[in-house]
């Protein structure tokens, strides 16, 4: 998870997640740094809207739980 | 006042002098309404409020005498005379008086003429009676009676008087057959001088389950607070972790992140994706190999 | 939801909720403190088992929400 | 349910989840395509909005879950 | 918990989340005030729409994950 | 999800998931594909056992939710 | 949150969550870092099993969301 939590807090500094700055943050934790998990990170991550995201999974299920009984019998 | 003085018995005086000791002597001075509690019950109440509270009981004509001499803001407990008033002197709070006070009370068997506290319900069921004019007795206030098993039976629950309506003599009376004692019976606090205010029933009853639910509303509260404004205290560093692993894993599975500690989600994910276009397509003709139901 | 605060503040800090400690804490943020209130308050608390209600709203922090609505006039 | 994965995969990249486009994708998979399967597939996937679909999917899982269970024995 | 109460009661109070004030409500409160606590907590807040944040449900209570770890073994 | 549905195609139809299997498949849905994702999906699918993360996800949210419930008067 | 991260990914690097680190992983992200914080952060983590709160966190999200339901009347 080292790789989501260095996009997580690039995004909470309102940085870009670009290649760059991610392998910067991870090798400043000590980590020693595979590109290839870089680039797969940040492409991604391209076309995400992270604080969608974020929320998404976080909030849903709340709202979830109604109409999953709802939806048992279908 | 001269004048009252002048006219009053010397007993009469003392009498007031007395009352105006006791409203000195105490923050809080209460009205209360003694009317139709018996004397037996007085006495426990003296007893129990023993040591907190004073009841002083005396004509209303005294009292109102001795608020009039005290003048200012205390003579507005006048206004809440009810029926043969009582003081009651504490120490306490009048929060606590009041809170006190409902402690005190039991219930009793309706009087004719009585009004009803809350609406008085005879639920269904059997009774011990047998057949007889009970029955009609029944009927007279709208009780449904049936006869069963050689026993009187009640067969649907009645509402037989509503709140606030009065309770006449048919009704008391089926009431105390039955053994439905729906009247509080207790010093009932009409009003209660406290500190250059007089404060009424409505501002004095506590409702401490609501505080107790104020109490865990402000505590979920700052809980979220600290939560989502990520600042750890002991109580929620767990959860702010908790909260960020979430999201980090969120986003992971969001955008299809391949990362070891999140590959089980994504796949469980995909599968449950795969499992509602299945069901959809299954609706309409598309038959499912067992391996995908499994 | 002050008075409230104010009497979890004093619980959390290991203090007494006595009418003098409310007061104080209330006045210390510039709150006009309303006498009775604090009496209802201190009176209400003292049969309200605090750590219990505090209890309860830990295990569903996120019903907080909903009474939100409901308690908003207190 | 390769076939139903195959469909997804065509979803995702945009594709549309035509007869063809299912065969080819399973093929490159190595599955023996059955023409009458991938024909009423893609019939029946006519009338479903699969975005609609994934996304109850995804928001409940709970609900995904148990018309699972109930389906089994079918 | 004592500092984010302070805050609270401050915020319901309709006054500024300083550190001043946090620092005079906490004493009154008898708590033995530590300076980081109150700047970092101040610092955090800064940014943040109390209002929503206090409403927002918090994920995962420690005391939710309880029934959660039970259910694991299935 | 595409180079996971990819993953889970080859898994159901027997096949090995392979840098290679995976890409083609993709491919053949018209993906351009990422070679550091792919990368990244056949290396974190080394370890782990398919049939069982299956079977998890089928039975976990189901079963997580029911104690949950129970839980919530406490 | 960015604090949270720069932790969290300390933690899963293997490295020890000292003010040092995290200040360093701050920085990497080019975040400016307050001191306060960071020792606010440390302190709290002083007394917590991450990896407990870690895995709890996995397990709950799914149960976490049915007791808000039932608790809502509340």
């Amino acid at each position: 998870m080292e790789y989501i939590y260095a996009a997580l807090l690039l995004h909470n500094a309102g940085k870009e997640i670009t290649e760059e700055n991610v392998t910067a943050v991870l090798k400043s934790a000590g980590v020693e740094v595979q590109d290839a998990r870089v680039k797969a990170l940040v492409a991604a991550l391209e076309d995400v809207n992270i604080e969608e995201a974020i929320n998404r999974a976080a909030l849903a299920p709340v709202a979830a739980a109604a109409p999953a009984a709802a939806a048992a019998p279908a | 006042m001269a004048l009252y003085t002048h006219h009053l018995p010397r007993w009469k005086r003392d009498e007031v002098e007395e009352i105006k000791r006791g409203i000195q002597e105490h923050p809080v001075v209460g009205i209360v309404n003694m009317h139709g509690i018996p004397a037996s019950q007085v006495q426990d109440i003296r007893r129990n409020l023993r040591g907190t509270a004073r009841v002083k009981m005396s004509r209303n004509t005294l009292i109102e005498r001795a608020l009039n001499e005290l003048g200012g803001s205390v003579a507005d407990l006048k206004e809440h005379f009810e029926g043969q008033s009582a003081l009651i002197f504490t120490n306490e709070n009048p929060f606590r008086l009041f809170k006190l006070l409902e402690q005190t009370k039991t219930k009793m068997a309706a009087k004719p003429g009585e009004i009803a506290p809350e609406d008085i319900v005879v639920p269904k069921g059997p009774t011990t009676f047998k057949p007889g004019p009970i029955v009609g007795e029944f009927q007279q206030v709208g009780i449904p009676a049936v006869i069963e098993g050689g026993k009187v039976k009640i067969r649907e629950t009645k509402t037989v008087v509503k709140k606030g309506e009065v309770i006449n003599r048919k009704v008391a009376g089926v009431l105390s057959k039955l053994g439905i004692k729906p009247m509080d019976v207790g010093l009932a606090l009409q009003a209660a001088y406290y500190r250059g205010s007089v404060f009424t029933p409505e501002m004095l009853a506590i409702d401490e389950e609501a505080c107790a639910k104020k109490i865990a509303f402000a505590a979920s509260q700052a809980f979220n607070l600290s939560v989502n404004a990520a600042i750890p205290t002991r109580l929620t560093i767990g959860a702010i972790i908790g909260r960020a692993v979430s999201e980090a894993r969120n986003v992971g599975v969001e955008a299809g992140v391949y990362e070891k500690d999140i590959i089980d989600l994504i796949i469980g994910r995909a599968r449950r994706e795969m499992l509602a276009v299945a069901l959809a397509a299954q609706a309409r003709g598309f038959d499912l190999d067992e391996e995908t139901l499994k």
